[in-house]
């Protein structure tokens, strides 16, 4: 059973795209997507997820039902770093500056996983509550903030203005697309829908292949980096989803969430940043070692989460709510 | 035609550091910059350049200026790039209008 | 009833993508879209128009008719330039080329614009003349000679061969799409349609919204300029396009158009350019200062036009056809 | 009859838009396709053939005999140059680098070619032999080596390493989108092909029209540098696709291919590469004159094929098969 | 190796300018030019490069020639920036091959 | 603040000598290069860079180093281009962080 799920999800052409990437990578084919065609696809992507929730919100309705699952998002982003970073300081004797840095990628959440995951929920015809959308959002960035805390704490430096960061959290690209989308979705409802729907409902999972593509290309040439990584960072890399994804699967449970809700939300808390947080702590965390957090973040988590991970917390999130 | 002394910086830096790095030249006096974008390179720190994602890429900033603001230019990159990732250099260069830089 | 009218246009997912770049940039967000990606989406965007026109043709059949209505277009364009230029440079003092520049702007057109009000036609359920598409394309260029002549008369400057400036006036890239497009779409007609309809027609409002995004991010930067400017300038940005709309009435009652067509004519002729003009300006004008000009017509005309324009001159052109 | 179905051909929306962008290239219109947008638009169109190829395989299931017709695709792609480089060295008199490199892009493909000709059949409701798609990527690169064997001939110089060749050859982007596409429709079938239609294959002739758009331009700028070819070239660039597709009939009728897939196999032989094969003879032969082999590609070939060649081996082919 | 000197010269302008630049260079005898597009910059006529629309960016044009050459490139470039937007540099270079420049 | 010599060489050559040009430039020691890509140009073949098909477009590739490293690169990059498409200027700068290059 949970097999035949795990078949369904691998043989999809989205994750298929992911290793054709992979593959054409690997053996150092020339293949390559222009940069300006992945960012723009990530910017509809975005834009998508966001204008797909509030239509989605417009149609159900969101009473104050929303305001505690919008609560504990900003929780979660915040909070799971600080298990993280304990294990890479402590168990690994990681360097502060690095593991602050790499926690703060697991707090925060990867936009394509969850893309990815809607699509196999789509795909087994199992809905999910529209504000899990506003849940995406809000988890993006708070992680930035316990990631600097993090990394400086009993330092005095900072090469950065406390308004500099804030404008990060809030106004990162992605968030403002995906509250934007949400917004927009919400206010122009089925009407909206009606009127855009080819563009970015219909076009969305064929667009994700590209784009999964691409991401495929990047992470074997990651590839080549995950031989200098200790073996304990790949443990790292490998252990951290399942365990956020049950703080993933407490938080919806007690949240009252449905089954495809349980499900993203434990593997939003799964996925780790490689967009908005990296970019953040280059700045931020000078001091910490990019190769080890986008590695981690990108060729270890990511293929982890897409290939195994999306049918894993389906199967364990079916069986805790014993639907 | 006549021409005139000036110094001319480059920094190759990552696109992280494009924001604050143009803040700091702005304070310094000079009459401008000009940056160019979307670089690869390989450096100290590995490769870079090569990914859509993480913004993980390089840009070179270009200043012409006088000897006096290439000086406060060069310990502001300092101070900002501390350990990080980049280059810094200075040349000579003549330029045409004088009263521009 | 038009408060009804205004309040659709305004809650379109056109317009809310608008407003959410505004936003994106006014708190100075990270959100960019990549200049490749905004330059191909006008270029669909141009392409997809001029299909549309040709197909509309092709269905409807056009006879002489038409041919006065493109004379009117040519002669609107060159000489809306000159009510603009006389209240700039004798109301307002501005200096010559600046004047010049800014007059052959609000000669010009806005593509997006007239998107944007087409959508909102077709949102109303109202039809429009397929050859309307033929009288945006020929408007786009001609205010240019109009500017040019303003700024260089009674000087004997000029720093460009006229051939270069025939070559801008009528192979002008967007000239090119929107002819190109209207004669393909008339060549192809229904078949033609049938086999590229779901990319030009499906998506194509989709694909506005992300260029309307775009654009909004764009006033928004211009908006810091806006503060530069003279209240006169400001006023001016707001009260010429609803005289030129005037004009546009005018002659889409005596051209005999249908609702639609005067609706969308005062739109073009309220509208002002921020392509192909400026362009144009940088060389030939190029003592004219770029801030005026281009701040005006994005971030005063523009947003002024999508907004409240397309729904007042709807409502008046009703009005003055009783319709 | 043939004239007719040339008029169907010249008539389509494709068409018209190469002739779009030739004509503004000609005029020397501003118009621009941005080089990523027109990359972006051919890995679209590669992975979409692919896919497309994948599903109808899984759809037609496929015994072995697709094995001799893979056969026959690499023989053809390696041989097809060797009459080439004879009559361009012996007959024209021409240098020996330039005229192997000259031949290895006609042993090569056009992918562009091949789908304007795939949209004609369509267009006609005629059928094609789903692995025709895994020839296309077969006939890709062969040739390149070919070329490299003819240019070296005796010589002992070279200035690349084996290794980087076959690389050239096997993991060539085009080939790994066209076979990985190939495999990903044939592993997904019918479930996968509903779940990415509309983006990969509802909106695959109207990207077609742009990237054709942009090829027109190409071919124009290239137009100028027609003059500068000697009449013995130009005449082998309109011969030779005749005179391979008439390689092409022969090998489709020993395979017993349908109308659909002769037709085709009579195109890929006639088209050639001005991807692949070009930047790979930069590197291996760089005393090739780049002038002529592209000019005689782009600017001769090409257009050769989608308008006259098509119809004209359309009709060829179904005359042979007494369709 | 043996290396030979030139001049460089760089020229950064708005992309307006392109064409009637490169023009005016070909016109010079010069035997080349190299071109960077899509840069962003700021100078005496506030920020360029950073909009989409109006074809507001700059680029850098580069040309190694010859003292003389380099002198009726100065000139030309006069001639046709006149007041308009752009600055211009040269610099000392060497070269490998000087049949080249 | 403190500076110190160091060649910079700068290589313009077609697209398709990219991944030559770099193996060759990690050969020598050097400790980095920095690449621009998507130029346009003219020299003594012709244009280049306006065509987004057949990857017929130029880069330019910096590196700074010390004269011993600049010489094997010159002498490299002859070997590789030979006949083939590309200019090399060499010049001099002066760099902040001497370890670094
Ligand atoms: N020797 C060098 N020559 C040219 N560019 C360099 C050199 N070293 C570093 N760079 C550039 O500077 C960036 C940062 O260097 P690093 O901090 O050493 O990784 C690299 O990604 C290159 O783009
Ligand atoms: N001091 C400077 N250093 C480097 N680039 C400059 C400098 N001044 C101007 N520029 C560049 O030249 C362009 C035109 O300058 P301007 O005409 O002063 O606005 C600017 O947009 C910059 O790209
Ligand atoms: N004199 C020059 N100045 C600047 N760039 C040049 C010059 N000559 C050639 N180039 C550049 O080098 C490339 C190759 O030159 P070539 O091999 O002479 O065709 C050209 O496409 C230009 O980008
Ligand atoms: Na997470
Ligand atoms: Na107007
Ligand atoms: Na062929």
């Amino acid at each position: 059973m949970i097999l035949d799920v795990a078949a369904t999800n691998l043989l999809s052409p989205l994750i298929l795209c992911f290793v054709l990437g992979l593959i054409a990578g690997a053996v150092k084919s020339d293949l390559e997507v222009p940069a300006p065609i992945a960012k723009g696809l990530s910017l509809y992507l975005m834009l998508a997820i966001g204008l797909k929730g509030g239509w989605s919100l417009a149609g159900s309705g969101v009473g104050w039902a929303a305001a505690p699952a919008l609560l504990a998002a900003a929780g979660l982003s915040l909070l799971l770093p600080l298990p993280a970073y304990a294990f890479l300081r402590f168990g690994l004797g990681q360097d502060r500056p690095t593991a602050a840095a790499v926690a703060a990628h697991y707090g925060s959440i990867s936009i394509v996983t969850f893309a990815s995951a809607q699509a196999f929920l789509t795909q087994q015809g199992i809905g999910h509550e529209g504000y899990i959308v506003a849940m995406v959002a809000i988890m993006e960035t708070p992680a930035i903030v316990t990631g600097i805390y993090l990394a400086q704490r009993g330092t005095t430096e900072t090469n950065r203005h406390r308004g500099d960061l804030m404008r990060e959290v809030l106004f990162n690209g992605s968030v403002m697309l995906l509250i934007g989308g949400l917004l927009i979705g919400w206010l122009t409802g089925g009407r909206g829908e009606a009127e855009v729907k080819p563009f970015f409902v219909d076009l969305f999972k064929g667009a994700l292949c590209l784009f999964l593509l691409d991401i495929g290309l990047t992470v074997a040439r990651r590839g080549a980096a995950l031989r200098q990584l200790k073996a304990g960072l790949i443990a790292f890399g490998l252990m951290m989803p399942p365990v956020a994804a049950a703080a993933g699967l407490g938080t919806g449970l007690l949240l009252g969430l449905s089954l495809g809700g349980v499900t993203l939300l434990m593997l939003l808390c799964a996925s780790a940043s490689y967009i908005a947080v990296p970019a953040a702590m280059r700045l931020a965390v000078p001091k910490a070692d990019p190769a080890i957090y986008m590695t981690l973040s990108l060729a270890v988590t990511f293929p982890f989460n897409i290939t195994l991970g999306v049918p894993l917390y389906f199967a364990v999130a079916r069986w805790a709510l014993g639907a | 035609m006549q021409t005139f002394p000036r110094k001319k910086i480059e920094l190759i830096v990552e696109s992280a550091y494009l924001s604050p790095m143009l803040a700091m030249i702005d304070a310094t006096g000079a009459t401008g910059y000009t940056v160019i974008r979307d670089l690869i390179g390989r450096g100290r720190h590995g490769e870079r350049g090569r990914e859509a994602l993480g913004e993980n890429s390089n840009v070179l900033i270009i200043v012409i200026c006088t000897p006096v603001i290439a000086d406060r230019i060069l310990e502001g990159s300092q101070r900002i790039l501390g350990d990080g990732f980049g280059i810094v250099t200075v040349s000579d260069v003549q330029v045409l209008r004088a009263e521009h830089f």
